[in-house]
């Protein structure tokens, strides 16, 4: 449903990313790996539109992104889940909730506040709190809550468990396996690899802005070079 | 000349035509040509002094028309009160006398306005300031023994040693020696290792305070600097127009001297000076042709802005560097 | 003390404070979210006070030209912002004040050629053109207590809207944070658009409501502009609760000063001397006040917390 | 910028070069700004009277040039120094506004050329500062003023509350209504000038003080916008109003398009009105009116007659303008037909003239104007004349 080739980015007139090829298939979750600094995030802007690609192309079920506006690119499906959550913090949770939600491909079943809830039940009580008052681990929830309430096919999560306990952790990888059970797509950019083995069916090792290895889950589990050799494990 | 960039060439050749142009209107009977030139070369010092801390050190000043006006009040208030009684504190046409208040008094509303203002940053620096300037507006503005808002006519210019300002011709030279000597110590500033600092703080504040410098202080020290020179100018002014009043210092005016140091390129040593002299001879221009010159005016203004970056002299950097 | 009188001037800087809340209302909406210093907001009061004006004539009611004026004053905010503020959100403040001091120039002399330099008398229905009681020798003219009305009326729905809209919520979104707001797939462009129209709708309220007393006059927004901004900052940049209140402040210290200041100077100098340094002084106090504000709090009394 | 300086410079020369056998006037007025429908009235009024004098004075040709004061002093300074020092004018005339003329005099007089007030007359000009090349013909600012006192009086009104803009000529009306009124001052509020335009706290003042009278003096769009909050206050009954040069001939087709019935009755004092009874006045308001469809203001007549005293100036010189005396004595003995009827000029080159009260009426024509109600003063002298040193 998302494929990337030859993708190119530059952050003014330094180039970041050098030709990325990637690509990710219905009901797949996908990972991006690879150490700090090597374009994983930036990868993930310009599939937003965050930052434009100067080259290349991304396409998402027949319809090129580059060149295309952020919000347009988040209207056909595409839910990001930032590094950092990116909370608004001046709103409250709930607000957090609703002041993006959609549904623009006409979902039969789609997210609502409850859902939401019921997905991650400890946000309920907060429901009232300023974003910015909220603990790192709801942060983290009410960001995912907030891309599914824009009902996309396929949901980025960027460095989403970054700083987390690991009980919240685990609570975040689960969350991701029931949404997937929904027929949900997920590209997830981490650093735990070995939660990662266990959930995701391919992985893209990027290094210096190139993708230099993918595979399955099985064959990355193998390849204890690569892991050592690109991810430092 | 071969070692000179396309900038130097430009302030060098800019500098010699208003060393050569106006003297010579002045002597073919152009006599308003000449006060044109006048009103540019001090205008020109007012934007070189507001260029020290807008240009090289990120303090966008929204007030900076007050230190003219405080200059040139120091000229008017002692000249006024030689002629018409009262005051004899101050009251005297000695030039020297005039120059200490002109930057005395400029220095310490600096001191006094900068130490407030400096504590506030982006939009709000912008918007205190300015509110400086409008309070020195209505101060003036309230001061009837000065008529207020009808401003104060000097009857007899500063009298200085050596120069008589009542010559055009003298008060141009002074005007232009001064210009000249005024970019050449904003220069001097700049490429001092307290330039350096004042740079680096417009460029990451915080990294300058964590390598141990005071910036604040450093700042304050360039908005003194400023605001003094700005002052110098506005005792030019007072000499030259021999007629000020409280509009001088209305923020519109302020805006003016940032629009000149934008349109002729900020942190560039002869930027401000092009500015001033492109801004007021296109106003004389427009103005010569319709009442409604505002209008191309403010057109210009905006394209400037959107489209030139740099400024002109961004145009003269191109790409043969 | 006349207490009659002071009740009166309350009033009357209640009046001020609450057009002058309208007008920064808008300014701290689009200053809030778009990061943007727009000095041409003063000039959109005065082309709705124009607009206003014309339309009173043309449709003989100054209440039904208020209704046509004020989504043509929005539409006229619209293009601006399409022309040329949108070309300027990616610049420096300082390209901002210059931009719109630019803009400014362009939309008087405007003005001035479409209207002509006399300036518009906008008449009013016979039943706004009276005056109340309130209590014996408490007399207000009604116009001035229907601005009062109006202007609490649209501070309400202001804060509700705000507050408790989608909208809302997505300005204030936007004013924390563009990009995530664009990447959950916000049109922001259009939202800006939207709140820039309708800071200039709140604007253009402000003009109209003047327009029958001081008259739609070419120039009157260069004056409330710089006290609008005066508001804004000692509020907090992008703070409605905190525009309110500024606005409220200023308006009464404005009135109240104008008022009773002569008086109070005499007490410490002769008649004449506190005749000529009273207006001046009053003149003067809303700047003071911003000095000392932002002295204590370089961020203004609300600082909202979005970044 | 050498090329364009050089290209102006030739273009000047080329000019100088062409002078031929003109007389040049400098008109500084007011263009732009809200001021500035007082400068086109003005502007109007000073290209009829070219016309009605066939584009000649003393057998020259008329090149009138005129120039925007902006309705700031400074700028009016700087456009006169431009007609002084550019064009070289022969006579600069208009000003509006009294603190223009008062930072615009200095360059005028020292460049050795006549000034000619069309409007503005405050204080200093007539005593201390008075001089030899200028003259004018409106007013002393404190003369009209005066006049209102004496109505005051007549009406037998005993104490009144004043309100006026902070600027030399509403300094000026304030000291002239002092000097004749007999009875009480309550209160004098002076306004920021030209912003202020919402009188709220000062109607409140006003009515607070108890006085019988409210005396105001707010020219131009500001006249307007007074008039107008004096009516929604609802004081017409407890505080009669008396102006003086706050409604004109400018603003009364608005207050009448706004059908603003209460400035009808309004009295105000002037040394000019449309219907004073002379040929001069006659086909100026008659012409005026066919060419704008509007009657001219005082501001207008003022202006027509300043056109007519240059060229009685110039017409006795026969077109010899370096007959500085010539012209000065012709000028002062004020031989020229004023629109006013005849007046002459005291020591300090100011008007001794009539002064009438006038009331707002409806012509023959239903359109809003002013007839003379009675005769104030037959001959008024300003105070000042007698500070200053000429005789």
């Amino acid at each position: 449903m998302l494929k990337i080739s030859d993708l190119t980015t530059h952050y003014g007139s330094s180039q970041v990313l050098f030709g990325i090829d990637l690509h990710i298939d219905p009901g797949q979750v996908v990972t991006l790996l690879g150490r700090n600094g090597m374009g994983k995030t930036t990868t993930i802007n310009s599939i937003m539109g965050i930052i434009p690609a100067t080259g290349g192309s991304i396409n998402f079920e027949g319809t090129e992104l580059v060149e295309r506006a952020s919000y347009k690119t988040a209207n056909l499906g595409l839910g990001l889940v930032p590094e950092g959550r990116q909370i608004f913090p001046n709103l409250t949770l709930w607000e957090n909730l609703v002041a993006t939600s959609s549904n623009h491909l006409n979902v039969s079943n789609p997210w609502t506040v409850e859902r939401v809830f019921e997905l991650f039940p400890e946000l309920e009580t907060r429901q009232n709190s300023m974003g910015n008052l909220l603990s790192g681990g709801e942060q983290q929830m009410l960001a995912i809550g907030r891309a599914l309430m824009t009902n996309p096919k396929l949901v980025i999560l960027d460095e989403a468990t970054e700083g987390l306990a690991p009980l919240v952790r685990q609570k975040i990888w689960a969350s991701l396996e029931l949404i997937r059970e929904q027929g949900m797509s997920i590209l997830v950019v981490d650093k735990n690899l070995k939660d990662l083995l266990r959930i995701a069916d391919r992985h893209f090792i990027i290094e210096r802005g190139k993708v230099v290895w993918s595979g399955t889950s099985d064959a990355l589990h193998k390849d204890k070079a690569a892991q050592h050799r690109y991810l430092g494990v | 000349m071969n070692n000179l960039t396309k900038v130097g060439w430009v302030t060098v050749m800019g500098m010699i035509a208003l060393a050569i142009l106006p003297p010579y209107f002045l002597l073919t009977g152009q006599a308003f040509y000449m006060d044109l030139a006048t009103r540019l070369v001090i205008l020109g010092i007012a934007a070189v002094s507001l260029n020290l801390i807008l240009g090289f050190g990120g303090m966008v000043s929204f007030g900076h028309a007050a230190f003219i006006g405080l200059g040139a009040y120091a000229v008017g208030i002692p000249s006024y009160h030689a002629t018409w009684g009262g005051f004899d504190l101050i009251a005297s046409y000695n030039g020297l006398l005039h120059l200490v208040l002109a930057l005395g008094v400029s220095a310490l509303f600096a001191l006094i306005t900068g130490a407030i203002s400096l504590r506030t940053k982006g939009v709000y620096f912008i918007m205190i300031t300015m509110a400086f300037g409008q309070m020195a507006f209505f101060l003036f503005q309230s001061l009837d023994v000065y008529n207020g808002d009808d401003g104060l006519t000097i009857d007899v210019r500063s009298e200085l040693p050596f120069i008589n300002l009542d010559s055009p011709m003298q008060l141009y030279g002074l005007s232009y020696i001064s210009l000249v000597i005024a970019m050449l110590l904003v220069k001097t500033i700049v490429n001092s290792r307290f330039g350096m600092v004042l740079q680096g703080a417009k460029g990451n504040n915080e990294r300058m305070v964590t390598l141990g410098y005071n910036t604040y202080l450093y700042r304050l020290a360039a908005y003194v600097i400023s605001g003094v020179m700005c002052g110098y100018a506005g005792f030019l002014l007072g000499n030259f127009t021999t007629f000020i009043s409280p509009d001088m210092m209305h923020w519109t005016r302020s805006g003016e001297l940032m629009f000149m140091v934008i349109l002729g390129g900020a942190a560039t040593a002869f930027g401000p000076v092009l500015g001033s002299s492109v801004f007021i001879l296109v106003e004389e221009i427009l103005s010569s042709f319709t009442i409604f010159w505002h209008l191309p005016f403010g057109l210009m203004l905006i394209g400037v802005v959107l489209f030139i970056r740099g400024g002109l002299m961004g145009l003269f950097k191109g790409k043969g560097k | 003390m006349d207490y009659t009188l002071l009740f009166v001037q309350v009033l009357n800087g209640l009046q001020l404070g609450l057009l002058l809340f309208l007008v920064a209302s808008g300014l701290t909406l689009v200053f809030g979210i778009l990061d943007f210093v727009n000095l041409a907001h003063g000039s959109i009061y005065m082309i709705g006070a124009f607009i206003c004006a014309s339309l009173t004539f043309v449709l003989g009611n100054f209440l039904w030209a208020v209704l046509v004026a004020l989504p043509l004053t929005g539409i006229v905010g619209y293009a601006l912002e399409r022309i040329v503020a949108r070309n300027l959100y990616d610049k420096d403040h300082l390209d901002h004040v210059l931009g719109t001091f630019g803009l400014v120039l362009v939309l008087d002399t405007s003005a001035h050629i479409l209207w002509g330099p006399a300036g518009i008398t906008v008449p009013l229905p016979l039943w706004l053109d009276g005056q109340v009681e309130l209590f014996t020798g408490a007399v207000i003219p009604v116009f001035r207590l229907l601005i009062i009305g109006t202007g609490l009326t649209v501070a309400t729905g202001l804060f509700w809207l705000v507050n408790y809209t989608r909208l809302g919520m997505l300005i204030r979104a936007g004013a924390s944070n563009r990009t995530m707001v664009s990447a959950l797939g916000i049109d922001i462009q259009t939202l800006f658009a939207l709140v820039f129209a309708l800071g200039a709708m709140l604007s253009g309220l402000a003009g109209m409501l003047i327009a029958p007393i001081t008259g739609a006059n070419i120039g009157m927004g260069g004056q409330i502009i710089i006290t609008a901004f005066v508001v804004i900052i000692i509020g907090g940049i992008g703070s409605m609760k905190g525009a309110f209140i500024a606005a409220i402040i200023i308006g009464l210290i404005d009135t109240l000063g104008r008022s009773f200041l002569d008086t109070l100077f005499t007490l410490i100098m002769n008649e004449n001397a506190a005749e000529t340094a009273a207006p001046a002084v009053s003149a003067m106090m809303i700047y003071i006040l911003m000095a000392v504000i932002l002295a204590v709090k370089p961020q203004g009394l609300f600082p909202p917390k979005v970044r | 910028m050498k090329r364009l300086l050089s290209a102006a410079l030739a273009a000047t020369m080329l000019t100088g070069l062409a002078q031929a056998a003109e007389v040049k006037i400098g008109f500084v007025t007011t263009l732009t700004t809200g001021g500035a429908v007082v400068g086109k009235d003005q502007e109007k009024a000073v290209n009829l009277a070219i016309e009605h004098m066939g584009g000649k004075m003393g057998g020259l040709d008329i090149n009138l040039i005129f120039g925007d004061d902006g309705f700031k002093p400074e700028t009016g300074k700087q456009v006169t120094d431009k007609l002084v020092k550019q064009d070289n004018v022969d006579f600069v005339a208009g000003y509006i506004w009294s603190h223009v003329l008062l930072a615009s005099r200095k360059s005028v007089l020292d460049a050795g050329k006549f000034l000619i007030s069309a409007n503005a007359g405050p204080g200093p000009v007539a005593g201390k500062l008075c001089h030899e090349n200028f003259f004018s013909s409106s007013w002393q600012n404190d003369q009209t003023p005066m006049a209102m006192g004496e109505v005051l009086n007549q009406k037998g009104v005993k104490s009144i509350y004043v309100i006026a803009p902070n600027y030399a000529a509403g300094k000026g009306m304030v000291a002239g209504v002092k000097r004749t009124f007999k009875g009480e001052i309550l209160g004098v509020d002076m306004t920021t000038w030209p912003t202020q335009l919402d009188f709220s706290a000062e109607l409140a003042k006003a009515k607070a003080s108890g006085a019988e009278g409210l005396f105001v003096f707010y020219p131009g769009k500001a006249g307007g916008a007074f008039m107008k909050q004096y009516q929604q206050a609802g004081l017409k009954n407890s505080l009669p109003l008396y102006t003086v040069f706050s409604v004109d001939a400018l603003s009364l087709p608005k207050f009448q398009a706004a059908n603003f019935t209460d400035v009808l009755g309004s009295q105000f004092t002037q040394q000019w009105d449309p219907t004073i009874d002379n040929a001069q006045n006659k086909r100026f308001v008659a012409d005026f009116r066919a060419k704008h469809g509007a009657y001219p203001s005082f501001y207008a007549a003022q202006a027509y007659d300043s056109m007519f005293l240059i060229q009685s100036a110039v017409d006795a010189v026969g077109g010899d303008l370096t007959n500085m005396d010539g012209m000065r004595a012709a000028m002062k003995s004020a031989s020229y037909s004023s629109v006013r009827g005849d007046y002459t000029y005291g020591n300090n080159h100011m008007p001794i003239q009539a002064f009438y009260l006038r009331e707002v009426v409806k012509d023959s024509g239903g359109n809003w104007t002013t007839k003379i109600v009675q005769t104030v003063y037959d001959a008024h002298q300003d105070t000042y004349a007698k500070d200053c040193s000429m005789n």
